[in-house]
C-alpha cells in the first residue's frame, strides 16, 4: 500500500460499522428510474427496492411484491403486496404507491416505457393488491416490472418529475437510507433500522468519489477502500492480491460490442461485414485489452440465457480469424489493396472513458491493418459518441460496452431491429430486416418462454448472415473489485442484481 | 580613519587623476577604451569645466570620480583616483559609499530619469542627508529636523515651495523643477565637490538659464568645488575657471577657461570654436572640421597644458 | 508657388484623459520656395504638430493646409502625386529617420521609384548618385552600400536631405532636423542646406528651438507659444525688436560665448 | 481625480462587455456541439418520447435559442446560472460554489507561495547576476517553466506517493471525513506553484535587472547608499509595478490551470466539476465554471489595475497602459500559461 | 589590472564612434574588409548582428542542435522505429535491448509511440506557432501602425482570449466539435495569436512613431508598403522571441488537452502517452516518464533559444549616460 493518511472511513468511531465504496464519477442522480448509468442504478439498487428482485441467473424472487400472477393470455398481472413495509421517511408503502408508479414514473423509464404502452390501468383493488391490465401480451413483462424501482406517491404526485429533489436523495424501501452528497467529494447512506428484509449488518456506507482509476485501485489495495471498479489494466494485482477479489457475481454480465454502419460505403456488403468481424482476434483482445478478464464471445446471447440461445450460431466457425480467407472476401468484394497496402480505412467510433474499449479499438487497429484497412480512430465524449453514431450515422465501426439487461427482448434485441427514427442506444447500423424485425415482434408479444426462444433463434441466425452487430466478448472487468481485509461475504449473490448483501455481510473486528 | 576625507589638506588636491584608463565592455566580446591616460586635478572651491564633441569620454570621466561606472565586473580601471589623497583605484564599496556621502554630490543630465518615479522628492533629498548633521544639530534624526533640512536644501536648490515640493512625486514637478531637486539632492550632503554631468541638456533654452543660475549661486554660497561636464563650450563659459578639453577619450588641451577659449592652443579646440562661432556668428561662413583634422586628432592626439 | 497653413488648429483627444489637448490653435502660416522659414518656440509649442499638419500627416481639426490655393486634403491622385512630391521631409535623426534595415542607394532609390523620376534599376543608381554628390557626399559609391548605422550623423542626416531633394521638391520641411548633432556637424548640415537654397532654389519650413541658428540662416521667423503663433515677420525684425515678451525672454536665455 | 474616476468607469463598462461577449460567445458554442443533453443525462439507454418532453420541458429547452439566451442573460445577472442536468434541482451556482473552496484551498497558497517566492528569488538572481546563484536560479525557473505541470504532479506522486509512501496520491481528505488534510494538499499545491513560481522569478528577476539599471538608482548610488538599501529600498518597489500585473493575470491562469492539477490529483475542485461537466454536456455547468471564472479574472483585471493606481505614482493622474505590461512585455502571456 | 590591456580592444573605428566628416570634405575611403569583419562600424553597443550573438551564445549551441534533434527524430524517426500500433509483443516490458523504452500495456513498441506522439506533438507546435505568427503580423501590424477601429477590435479580442482562458475555450471547443490535429492547431491557432499579435501591435505602434515611418509617409508611399517594407521586418525581432515561446505554450497545452483526453486518439501525441500511462505509473513507471521528459526537452529548448534569441536583441550591458 502506498496512501498515507488513509484507513479514514472504517471502524474508527465509535464502533461504527461503515462500509467505503469508491465511484468513479460524481452521480448525476440517483433515482435510477429517471436517470440510467451505471452509478445511479448502483445507488437505486441499495435505496430503492423493485416489485420483483431478478438475480444475475435471471431468477425471480419476491421484492415488494410477495406474490404475482399472471393471467394465461398474458393481459393481466396480479401482483400482492409485501405487508408491514415503510418508506424512507415513515410513510407507509401501499397499494397506492404502486399503481401511481405504473402509471406515472414507469412509462418514463427507457424499459418501461414498453409497459407503459401497453398498460390499459393500474387497478388497486385492495390496500396490498394491485392489478395491470394490459392491451396485448408482452413478452418480458415480468422482467421489465423486474427492472422497475418503486418510488413514493406522496413525494412525486403532482410535481415535476424530472426535477424533483427526491432523484437525488432517493426516499425508498431498501436497506440503505440516503443520507447526503457533496458533489466531487461523496454520497454516503446510513443503514434503514426499519428494513423488511431483515437487520442490515453496516451502519454507514461511504462513497467517496474518485475518477482517476489508479487512485482507486491504490486506496483500494492499501484497504482504504472495501470496494471500488478497478481499471482492467489492474487485474493482475487483483488476482495476485489474496484479499483483493473481482466481483465477478450478482451483475448482469457486460459485452463489448462491435457495430457496423451498413450504409458506409465500404461496408453495404454483408461479405465485407463479415471478413472485417472475423479479422478482430476476439481471443486476443480478451487476452490483452481486456486483460483476460472476460470470454471471447462466441454467438449473440450470453449462454447463461440458455432458452433463448441459437445452437446454429457459433462464431469460432462462422467467422475464424484466417487471414488469407478474409483478405481473399475483401479483395473479392472489389477492394483491393492500395499502393501503401491498404484498401480503405474506417471512420471508428467510440466513448473515450470507457478505457477497455479504448484499447479494445487500439488492438482493433493492428489487427484490421493486417488485413490491409486501416482506421480513424474517434474517441469522444459519450454524448459526441451518441450524436455521431446515432443519429447522424457519421461512423464505420462503433465499438461499445453495454448489458444484457434483465431480458434479451429488453437488453439485446434493440441492437438488432428497425430503428428508423434513429434513437440512441439501438441499432445504429441503418439496416432494417423485416426477419429480424419480426422475430422480434414475435418474441416481444407472447408471454411463454418456448416460443419466444424459437423466434430468438431465428433473429440470431439472421443476424450471422448480416453481421452487423456482434459481441466481441463477455466482459466482468467493469464490475467492482473488493478488499476482504475489513468485511466478508460481500461477494455473495443477493438475489437482487447490484444489491449488497447488507444483510448478511459481517465486518472483521 | 575616513574622517579625514571630507577635510581640507594643504597642498593635496581634492580631486586628482593620473593616467586614468577605463575600460568598459560594449558587448559580449567587445569593449571600448573610453577614457586614455587622463590627468586631471581640481583643487578644493575651484570651478572646472570638462568640454568635447559627444561621445568623448567626459561622463565616464566624470562617473569614475564618483565610482558610478557600470557594475560590471569586466570595467576596467587602471591608473589612479585619489580624493583627497586617498586612492580609490581599487578601493572597497564601502569607502566609495563614503566618498559618495560626503565628498562627491553629483547631477545628472536627465532629471526624469534619475529620480526615483515612486518615491516622493522630500524622502530622496533626505536619504542625502547624512545623519551626522543632524545628530551635531542636537536633533538625533528625528523627522522634524531632518525634514527642516530637506525644505532648507530644495530652497537653496531655488525651490521656495520647499513643502509642496518636498511632498511631491517626480512627474509631478516640470523639467527645471525636477533638476533643482537633483540639485539638491546633491547639495544636501554638503559636498566637497558638485559633479554636473550635462544638468542642462534636456532642457529648454529658457528653463536652461534659470538651473544654471541656480546651480551657480549654490555652489557660490556653499563654496564647494564644482565640475561642469559639457559640449556647449557657452555653458562652460560662463560657469567655470578653468577647463579641459577632451577628444576620443584623452584630454587635449587644458587652461583658464577665458584662456583657453580665447586662445585656444590645441588644433582640435580651435577648430571646435570655429565651428561654433560660424553657427552664433552672422558674418562667418559656416564651419565643419573637416574629416582629414579628425583623423589626425584621433590618431595622434596631442595634449597641449 | 505656395505653401500654406490657413487658420489650422490640431486637437488631439486623448482616449485615457478626458482633457483635449490644444497642440496648434489657429495657426497661419506660409512657405515659398527659396525662403527659409524658421519657427521657434518653447518645449511642446506644437511646433512638430503644425510640421505634420504641413505634411499632411495629420488632419487639421480646423483651418486647411493648401497648396497653390488647393486644399491638400481634398486633392485628388494626381495633384497628391504633386505635392507629396514638391514637399519634402526631413525629419530628426536620433529617433531613426532611416530604416536600419535598408541600404543607403535602397532608401533613396525607392523613393525615386514611386514618384517616377527615373526608371530601371541603372538610372535610379544614377540619379541616387547624383543627389548624394548634390549634399556632399562624395564619391557617392562609398556610401550607397551602407546601412544608416555604418554612417555617422552627419552623414545620415545629409542622406535625408538627400532623399529628400531627389524628387526636385520646392519645399523642405525639417523639423529639428539638426538638433541633435554636434556643433561642428551641425555647421555642416546647415551649410548643405544653404547651399540648396541657392543654387536650386529650395524653400525651408525649419523647426528648431535653436536661436543662433536661427539668426544665422532663416530669412522669416515665426515664434509659437501654447500651440499659438505669437509674432513673425522677417528675421532681422524679429531679432532687432521683438514685439512679444516671451520672444524677449527667449532670446535672452540663450548662452553665447563671450 | 475626475479622469480617474472616467477610467475606471470606462473599465467597469467594458469589463461588462466582455463578460457578455463571454457568455454570448460560450452560450452559442454549445448551443452548435454536437451531442444531446438530455440522451446524454439519461444515459445510453433508449429514451421514451414522453420522458424526452418532461426533460425538455423541465430545463425550459424547449424555447428558441435566442429566447433561452436572452433568459439566462438576465439571470446571470440575478446570479442565476441555471441548474445543472442530473444532479436535480441544483443551482449552478451552489455547485460551483460547493466546489470554489476547494480550488480555492489551492489556488491561494500557490499564489502567495509562487508570489513571494518569485519576488525573493528573482530579486536574489538580479542581484547576483552572472554568477552561479543566478544561473543556477535563472536555469531552474527556465526549466520548471518548462514542464508540462501536469507531468510534474504524476512524478510527485510517482515519486512521494508511491515509492516513498509520504503523501496520498488522490482526494482532499481521508475518505468519508469532511474537510481538507493538510498531507492532502501538498502535492497539488507545489504542482499548482511551480511553473508561476518559475514564470514569476523570471519576471522579477528582469524587472530587478531592469529596475537597478534605470538612472534613479545612480541617483541613489551617488548618495553613498548601501547597495541593499539601494535594492530593497530603491529597485524593489519600481520592480514590482509589473508584478502587480503578473500576478493579477497569475491567479486567472492559476485557476485555469486548476483543471489539469485537479485531475491529476482527482482534487474535488472546480477544475474537476468542468471536466465532469464538458464530458457529460453539462452545459449550464460548463457555462457556470467559465461564468465564475471570467468573473474572478475580470474582477482581478479590475484589482490590478486599482493596485497599479495606488502602487505606481505616476499612474495616479495619467494612465498609460502600456506601462502595466510586464518588462518582458513580449512574453505577456495569455490565460493559456496554464499547460506549462 | 593594473595595466592597460589593449589585447581585448578592437581597432579604435570599430567602437569609437564614427568621426563626423565636415562638409564638402572627401569621406573615408571604405574599408574593403568583407562584411561583419571587425572594420565595419556599427551603432555603438551592437558591434555584432545579433543573429550571430545568438548563434555563440553557449545557451544556443547546446539547444538549438538538441531541438534540432528532436525536430529530426520527429521527420525521418517514423520510417525507422516500426509501427506504432502494431500490437503483438508482451506487454508492459521495461525498456530492454530490443524495446529501448520498453512495451505498453497492450504490447506495443513503446519506442515507436513516442518518435510518432513526438510528430504529432512538435507538428503541432510549429504549425500553431506559424499560424499565429502570421495572424498576428498581418492583424498586429494593421492594428498597430493603423489603430482605429482595427486596433479596438484587435485589443477587444486579445482581453477577450486573456479574459476566457485559452486552455478553457480549447476544452470545450475541442471536446465539442472532436479532436483531430487540424482542430486542435486550429482552436490553439484562435486562442493563441492575440498573443502575438498584442506584440506585433505594440513594435508597430513603437515604430510607427519613428522618423522613418513618418517619411515613408511623407514620400506618399501606401500604407501597406509601408507597413510590409519598414514596419514588421523592425518588429520581427521581439516577434520571434515570442513565436518560439509560443512553440512551447502550444506544445504544453496540446499535451495538456490530450491528457485530458482531448486529442486524436489515431495519432497520439506525448501528452495523449501520458493519459494512458497514468494507470500504470505503479507498473509501467516508464511509460510516464519518457513522454513528460521529451515534452519537457523541447519546450525547455525552444525557451531556452528565445531567451538567448531575446538577450541578442536586448543586450543587458548598459551605457553611461
Ligand atoms: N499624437 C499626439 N497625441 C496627443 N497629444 C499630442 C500628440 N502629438 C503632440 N501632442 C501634444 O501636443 C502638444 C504639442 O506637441 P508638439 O510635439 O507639436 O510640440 P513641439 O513644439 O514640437 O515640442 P518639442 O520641442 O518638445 O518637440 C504637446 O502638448 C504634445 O503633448
Ligand atoms: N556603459 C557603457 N558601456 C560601454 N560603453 C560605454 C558606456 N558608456 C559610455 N560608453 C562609451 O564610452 C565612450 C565615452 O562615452 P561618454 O558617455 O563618456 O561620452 P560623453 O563625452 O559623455 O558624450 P555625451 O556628450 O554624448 O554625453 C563612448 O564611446 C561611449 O560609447
Ligand atoms: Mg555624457
Ligand atoms: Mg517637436
Ligand atoms: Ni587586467
Amino acid at each position: 500500500g502506498g496512501t498515507a493518511g488513509g484507513g479514514g472511513g472504517n471502524a474508527a468511531e465509535g464502533g461504527e460499522r461503515v462500509y467505503v465504496q469508491a465511484i468513479a464519477d460524481d452521480p448525476m442522480g440517483l433515482n435510477a428510474q429517471l436517470i440510467s448509468g451505471a452509478t445511479p442504478s448502483m445507488f437505486s439498487a441499495q435505496i430503492l427496492d423493485p416489485l420483483i428482485f431478478l438475480s444475475q441467473d435471471y431468477e425471480m424472487t419476491p421484492g415488494l411484491a410477495e406474490s404475482w400472477e399472471l393471467s394465461d393470455d398474458g393481459l393481466d398481472l396480479t401482483l400482492v403486496l409485501r405487508e408491514g413495509v415503510t418508506w424512507h421517511d415513515g410513510e407507509p408503502f401501499t397499494a397506492e404507491d404502486v399503481a401511481f408508479n405504473f402509471e406515472e414514473i414507469v412509462p418514463l423509464q427507457s424499459f418501461g416505457a414498453q409497459i407503459g404502452e401497453r398498460l390499459e390501468s393500474a387497478e388497486v383493488v385492495d390496500e396490498h393488491t394491485v392489478v395491470l391490465h394490459l392491451s396485448e401480451p408482452f413478452g418480458p413483462l415480468l422482467e421489465t416490472v423486474a427492472s422497475q424501482f418503486m418510488v413514493p406517491k406522496h413525494i412525486y404526485e403532482g410535481t415535476d418529475y424530472v426535477t424533483n429533489q427526491a432523484n437525488m436523495e432517493p426516499i425508498g424501501t431498501g436497506p440503505m437510507v440516503f443520507d447526503s452528497y457533496s458533489s466531487g467529494e461523496q454520497v454516503t447512506l446510513t443503514a434503514n433500522p426499519d428494513y423488511w428484509g431483515g437487520e442490515v449488518q453496516v451502519d454507514r456506507a461511504v462513497y467517496p468519489i474518485m475518477t482517476d482509476p489508479n487512485a482507486r485501485a491504490e486506496a483500494l489495495f492499501a484497504g482504504e477502500v472495501d470496494q471500488a471498479s478497478v481499471d482492467v489494466s489492474q487485474q493482475g494485482r487483483v488476482s495476485d492480491d489474496p484479499t483483493t477479489l473481482l466481483l465477478e457475481e450478482s451483475n448482469f454480465p457486460q459485452l463489448v460490442t462491435v457495430m457496423f454502419n451498413a450504409q458506409s460505403e465500404y461496408l453495404e456488403d454483408p461479405a465485407v461485414r463479415a471478413a472485417v468481424f472475423a479479422a478482430l482476434d476476439r481471443e486476443a483482445i480478451v487476452d490483452t485489452a481486456l486483460s483476460g478478464i472476460g470470454t471471447p464471445a462466441n454467438g449473440f446471447f450470453p449462454e447463461a440465457l440458455e432458452w433463448a440461445v441459437s445452437p446454429n450460431v457459433d462464431f469460432s466457425q462462422d467467422f475464424p480469424r484466417d487471414v488469407d480467407a478474409i483478405n481473399e472476401t475483401l479483395d473479392e468484394a472489389g477492394f483491393e489493396r492500395g499502393a501503401d497496402g491498404m484498401r480503405f480505412t474506417l471512420n471508428v467510433r467510440y466513448i473515450n472513458e470507457l478505457s477497455d474499449v479504448a484499447a479494445t479499438v487500439e488492438m482493433a487497429e493492428s489487427m484490421l491493418e493486417e488485413v490491409g484497412i486501416g482506421i480513424e480512430m474517434q474517441g469522444t465524449s459519450g454524448a459526441v459518441f451518441t450524436e455521431k453514431v446515432y443519429t447522424e450515422s457519421e461512423f464505420d465501426l462503433a465499438f461499445l460496452r453495454s448489458t444484457v439487461g434483465a431480458d434479451p427482448s429488453i437488453g439485446i434485441v434493440r441492437w438488432y431491429e428497425c430503428n428508423d427514427q434513429k434513437a440512441a442506444a439501438a441499432n445504429p447500423s441503418g439496416l432494417c430486416d423485416p426477419e429480424i424485425d419480426a422475430a422480434a415482434a414475435e418474441a416481444l408479444a407472447t408471454s411463454v418462454q418456448a416460443e419466444r426462444g424459437v423466434a430468438l433463434t431465428a433473429l440470431q441466425d439472421r443476424a450471422a448472415e448480416m453481421m452487423y452487430y456482434a459481441p466481441l466478448a463477455w466482459f466482468n472487468g467493469a464490475f467492482p473489485t473488493i478488499n476482504t481485509t475489513r468485511w466478508q461475504g460481500q461477494d455473495e449473490p443477493t438475489s437482487m442484481t447490484n444489491r449488497m448483501p447488507w444483510t448478511t455481510m459481517t465486518m472483521e473486528g | 580613519m575616513t574622517t579625514a576625507v571630507n577635510q581640507p589638506v594643504a597642498g593635496t588636491p581634492l580631486i586628482e587623476l593620473t593616467g586614468l584608463n577605463v575600460v568598459l565592455p560594449t558587448g559580449e566580446r567587445s569593449e571600448v577604451e573610453a577614457v586614455k591616460s587622463v590627468d586631471l586635478v581640481v583643487h578644493d572651491g575651484e570651478r572646472v569645466g570638462l568640454v568635447g564633441e559627444s561621445g568623448s569620454g567626459k561622463s565616464v570621466t566624470g562617473r569614475s570620480i564618483a565610482g558610478l561606472l557600470p557594475t560590471s565586473p569586466r570595467v576596467r580601471v587602471s591608473g589612479s583616483i585619489r580624493i583627497r589623497g586617498q586612492e580609490m583605484v581599487g578601493a572597497p564599496a564601502r569607502t566609495w559609499n563614503e566618498v559618495r556621502r560626503k565628498t562627491v554630490g553629483m547631477i545628472f543630465q536627465d532629471p526624469l530619469t534619475f529620480l526615483n518615479p515612486t518615491m516622493r522628492v522630500g524622502r530622496q533629498v533626505a536619504e542625502s542627508i547624512p545623519d551626522r548633521r543632524l545628530v551635531r544639530s542636537g536633533a538625533g534624526g528625528d523627522r522634524t529636523a531632518r525634514d527642516r533640512a530637506v525644505f532648507r536644501f530644495l530652497r537653496q536648490a531655488g525651490l521656495p515651495d520647499a513643502e509642496q515640493v518636498a511632498a511631491s512625486f517626480p512627474h509631478e514637478l516640470s523639467g527645471g523643477m525636477r533638476q533643482r531637486v537633483l540639485i539638491a539632492i546633491a547639495i544636501a550632503k554638503e559636498p566637497s565637490l558638485v559633479l554636473a554631468d550635462e544638468p542642462t541638456t534636456a532642457l529648454d533654452a529658457t528653463v536652461q538659464q534659470h538651473v544654471l543660475r541656480t546651480l551657480d549661486e549654490t555652489v557660490a554660497e556653499l563654496g564647494t568645488s564644482l565640475m561642469l561636464i559639457s559640449h556647449d563650450l557657452a555653458v562652460v563659459a560662463g560657469m567655470t575657471d578653468r577647463v579641459y578639453v577632451m577628444y576620443a577619450g584623452r584630454i587635449v588641451e587644458e587652461g583658464p577657461t577665458a584662456q583657453v577659449l580665447a586662445e585656444p592652443r590645441h588644433e582640435y579646440t580651435q577648430a571646435l570654436l570655429r565651428s561654433v562661432r560660424s553657427l552664433t556668428d552672422q558674418d562667418t561662413d559656416l564651419y565643419s572640421i573637416p574629416l582629414a583634422l579628425r583623423q589626425r586628432f584621433a590618431e595622434e592626439p596631442s595634449h597641449v597644458a | 508657388m505656395l505653401l500654406e497653413a490657413i487658420d489650422v488648429s490640431k486637437t488631439f483627444r486623448s482616449r485615457r484623459s478626458s482633457a483635449p489637448v490644444h497642440a496648434v490653435q489657429n495657426a497661419t502660416l506660409q512657405a515659398r520656395p527659396g525662403e527659409f522659414v524658421a519657427i521657434v518656440g518653447e518645449s511642446g509649442s506644437g511646433k512638430s504638430t503644425l510640421a505634420r499638419l504641413l505634411l499632411d500627416l495629420l488632419d487639421p481639426s480646423e483651418g486647411s493646409i493648401q497648396l497653390d490655393g488647393r486644399e491638400v486634403g481634398s486633392m485628388d491622385r494626381t495633384e497628391r502625386r504633386a505635392y507629396r512630391r514638391s514637399v519634402q521631409a526631413v525629419l530628426q535623426d536620433p529617433a531613426g529617420s532611416l530604416n536600419p534595415r535598408k541600404r543607403v542607394a535602397q532608401a533613396i532609390g525607392e523613393v525615386i521609384r514611386l514618384h517616377g523620376m527615373a526608371r530601371g534599376s541603372a538610372e535610379t543608381r544614377h540619379r541616387v548618385t547624383e543627389v548624394l554628390e548634390l549634399v556632399g557626399m562624395e564619391p557617392a559609391a562609398a556610401f550607397m552600400d551602407r546601412f544608416p548605422h555604418e554612417l555617422s550623423g552627419g552623414q545620415r542626416q545629409r542622406v535625408l536631405i538627400a532623399r529628400a531633394i531627389a524628387l526636385d521638391p520646392r519645399i523642405i520641411v525639417a523639423d529639428e532636423a539638426v538638433s541633435a548633432l554636434d556643433a561642428s556637424v551641425k555647421a555642416g548640415v546647415l551649410a548643405v542646406m544653404a547651399d540648396l537654397k541657392d543654387r536650386l532654389g529650395v524653400g525651408y519650413v525649419f523647426i528648431t528651438h535653436d536661436l543662433p541658428v536661427v539668426q544665422k540662416v532663416a530669412d522669416h521667423v515665426y515664434v509659437m507659444r501654447h500651440g499659438r503663433i505669437l509674432e513673425h515677420g522677417p528675421k532681422d525684425e524679429i531679432f532687432a525688436n521683438p514685439s512679444h515678451p516671451y520672444t524677449r525672454e527667449l532670446l535672452a536665455a540663450s548662452p553665447a560665448l563671450p | 481625480m475626475k479622469a480617474r474616476l472616467f477610467h475606471y468607469g470606462r473599465l467597469l463598462l467594458s469589463s461588462l462587455i466582455l463578460f457578455i461577449a463571454v457568455i454570448t460567445v460560450l452560450f452559442f458554442l454549445l448551443e452548435m456541439a454536437p451531442g444531446d443533453p438530455i440522451q446524454t443525462l439519461v444515459g445510453d439507454v433508449p429514451l421514451s418520447e414522453a420522458f424526452r418532453a418532461q426533460i425538455t420541458a423541465a430545463y425550459g429547452l424547449d424555447k428558441p435559442v435566442w429566447e433561452r439566451y436572452v433568459l439566462y442573460l438576465g439571470n446571470v445577472f440575478t446570479g442565476n446560472l441555471g441548474f445543472s442536468f442530473g444532479t436535480n434541482n441544483e443551482p449552478v451556482l451552489d455547485l460551483i460554489l460547493s466546489r470554489a473552496g476547494n480550488t480555492l484551498a489551492l489556488a491561494v497558497p500557490a499564489f502567495l507561495i509562487s508570489t513571494i517566492g518569485g519576488i525573493i528569488l528573482g530579486s536574489i538572481a538580479a542581484r547576483t547576476r552572472k554568477r552561479w546563484l543566478d544561473g543556477g536560479i535563472s536555469g531552474g525557473a527556465v526549466a520548471l517553466f518548462s514542464v508540462p505541470n501536469f507531468w510534474f504532479g504524476m512524478l510527485l506522486i510517482m515519486v512521494f506517493s508511491i515509492w516513498l509512501g509520504w503523501f496520498p496520491t488522490q482526494g482532499k481528505s481521508p475518505y468519508g471525513q469532511p474537510g481538507i488534510g493538510f498531507e492532502y494538499l501538498v502535492l497539488p499545491v507545489i504542482t499548482m506553484a511551480t511553473s508561476e513560481l518559475a514564470y514569476k522569478t523570471r519576471i522579477m528577476r528582469s524587472s530587478m535587472i531592469e529596475s537597478l539599471g534605470q538612472d534613479f538608482v545612480d541617483t541613489a548610488r551617488s548618495k553613498g547608499l548601501s547597495s541593499s538599501h539601494l535594492l530593497w529600498r530603491h529597485a524593489l518597489p519600481n520592480a514590482l509595478l509589473p508584478m502587480v500585473t503578473v500576478s493579477g493575470y497569475s491567479l486567472g491562469y492559476i485557476l485555469a490551470g486548476s483543471v489539469l492539477v485537479e485531475r491529476v490529483f482527482g482534487w474535488p475542485g472546480m477544475g474537476l466539476l468542468f471536466i465532469d461537466a464538458i464530458n457529460r454536456q453539462n452545459n449550464m455547468v460548463i457555462l457556470g465554471v467559465v461564468i465564475v471564472l471570467t468573473v474572478v479574472i475580470i474582477l482581478v483585471n479590475i484589482l490590478t489595475d486599482v493596485v497599479y493606481g495606488l502602487v505606481d505614482p505616476r499612474l495616479r493622474a495619467q494612465f498609460s497602459p502600456q506601462r502595466t505590461l510586464p518588462p518582458e512585455g513580449r512574453q505577456d502571456r495569455q490565460s493559456d500559461e496554464v499547460a506549462a | 589590472m593594473t595595466q592597460q590591456e589593449t589585447h581585448m580592444v578592437p581597432p579604435p573605428e570599430t567602437d569609437t564612434p564614427a568621426p563626423p566628416d565636415g562638409a564638402g570634405s572627401p569621406p573615408p575611403a571604405r574599408p574593403d574588409a568583407p562584411a561583419g569583419a571587425a572594420g565595419r562600424r556599427r551603432p555603438p553597443g551592437t558591434e555584432r548582428s545579433p543573429w550571430r550573438v545568438f548563434l555563440r551564445k553557449p545557451s544556443t549551441l547546446v539547444f538549438l542542435p538538441l531541438l534540432g534533434l528532436f525536430v529530426l527524430i520527429a521527420a525521418l524517426g517514423p520510417l525507422l522505429v516500426g509501427d506504432p500500433s502494431a500490437t503483438g509483443n508482451a506487454e508492459l516490458l521495461a525498456p530492454s535491448a530490443a524495446h529501448p523504452l520498453g512495451t505498453d500495456h497492450l504490447g506495443r513498441d513503446y519506442l515507436a509511440r513516442v518518435v510518432n506522439g513526438g510528430q504529432i506533438s512538435l507538428l503541432v507546435g510549429f504549425t500553431v506557432a506559424v499560424l499565429c505568427m502570421t495572424i498576428g503580423l498581418v492583424v498586429g501590424g494593421l492594428a498597430g501602425y493603423h489603430g482605429g477601429w482595427m486596433d479596438t477590435l484587435m485589443v477587444k479580442l486579445a482581453e477577450f482570449f486573456q479574459v476566457l482562458p485559452g486552455i478553457v475555450l480549447a476544452l470545450v471547443a475541442a471536446a465539442l466539435l472532436g479532436a483531430n490535429v487540424f482542430i486542435i492547431v486550429a482552436i490553439l491557432s484562435i486562442t493563441m495569436w492575440p498573443a502575438v499579435a498584442r506584440i506585433v501591435r505594440a513594435e508597430a505602434m513603437r515604430i510607427s512613431q519613428l522618423g522613418y515611418v513618418e517619411s515613408a509617409r511623407a514620400a506618399g508611399f501606401r500604407s501597406v508598403r509601408i507597413i510590409w517594407s519598414d514596419v514588421l521586418p523592425n518588429a520581427l525581432p521581439p516577434v520571434l522571441v515570442a513565436t518560439s515561446m509560443t512553440v512551447g505554450r502550444a506544445i504544453l497545452i496540446e499535451s495538456g488537452l490530450a491528457y485530458l483526453g482531448i486529442g486524436d486518439p489515431s495519432h497520439p501525441s506525448w501528452g495523449a502517452l501520458l493519459n494512458s500511462a497514468q494507470a500504470y505509473m505503479r507498473d509501467g513507471w516508464w511509460l510516464a516518464v519518457a513522454p513528460g521528459l521529451c515534452i519537457f526537452l523541447v519546450v525547455l529548448a525552444v525557451n531556452m533559444l528565445g531567451d538567448a534569441l531575446n538577450d541578442a536583441y536586448n543586450p543587458t550591458v548598459g551605457r553611461v549616460k
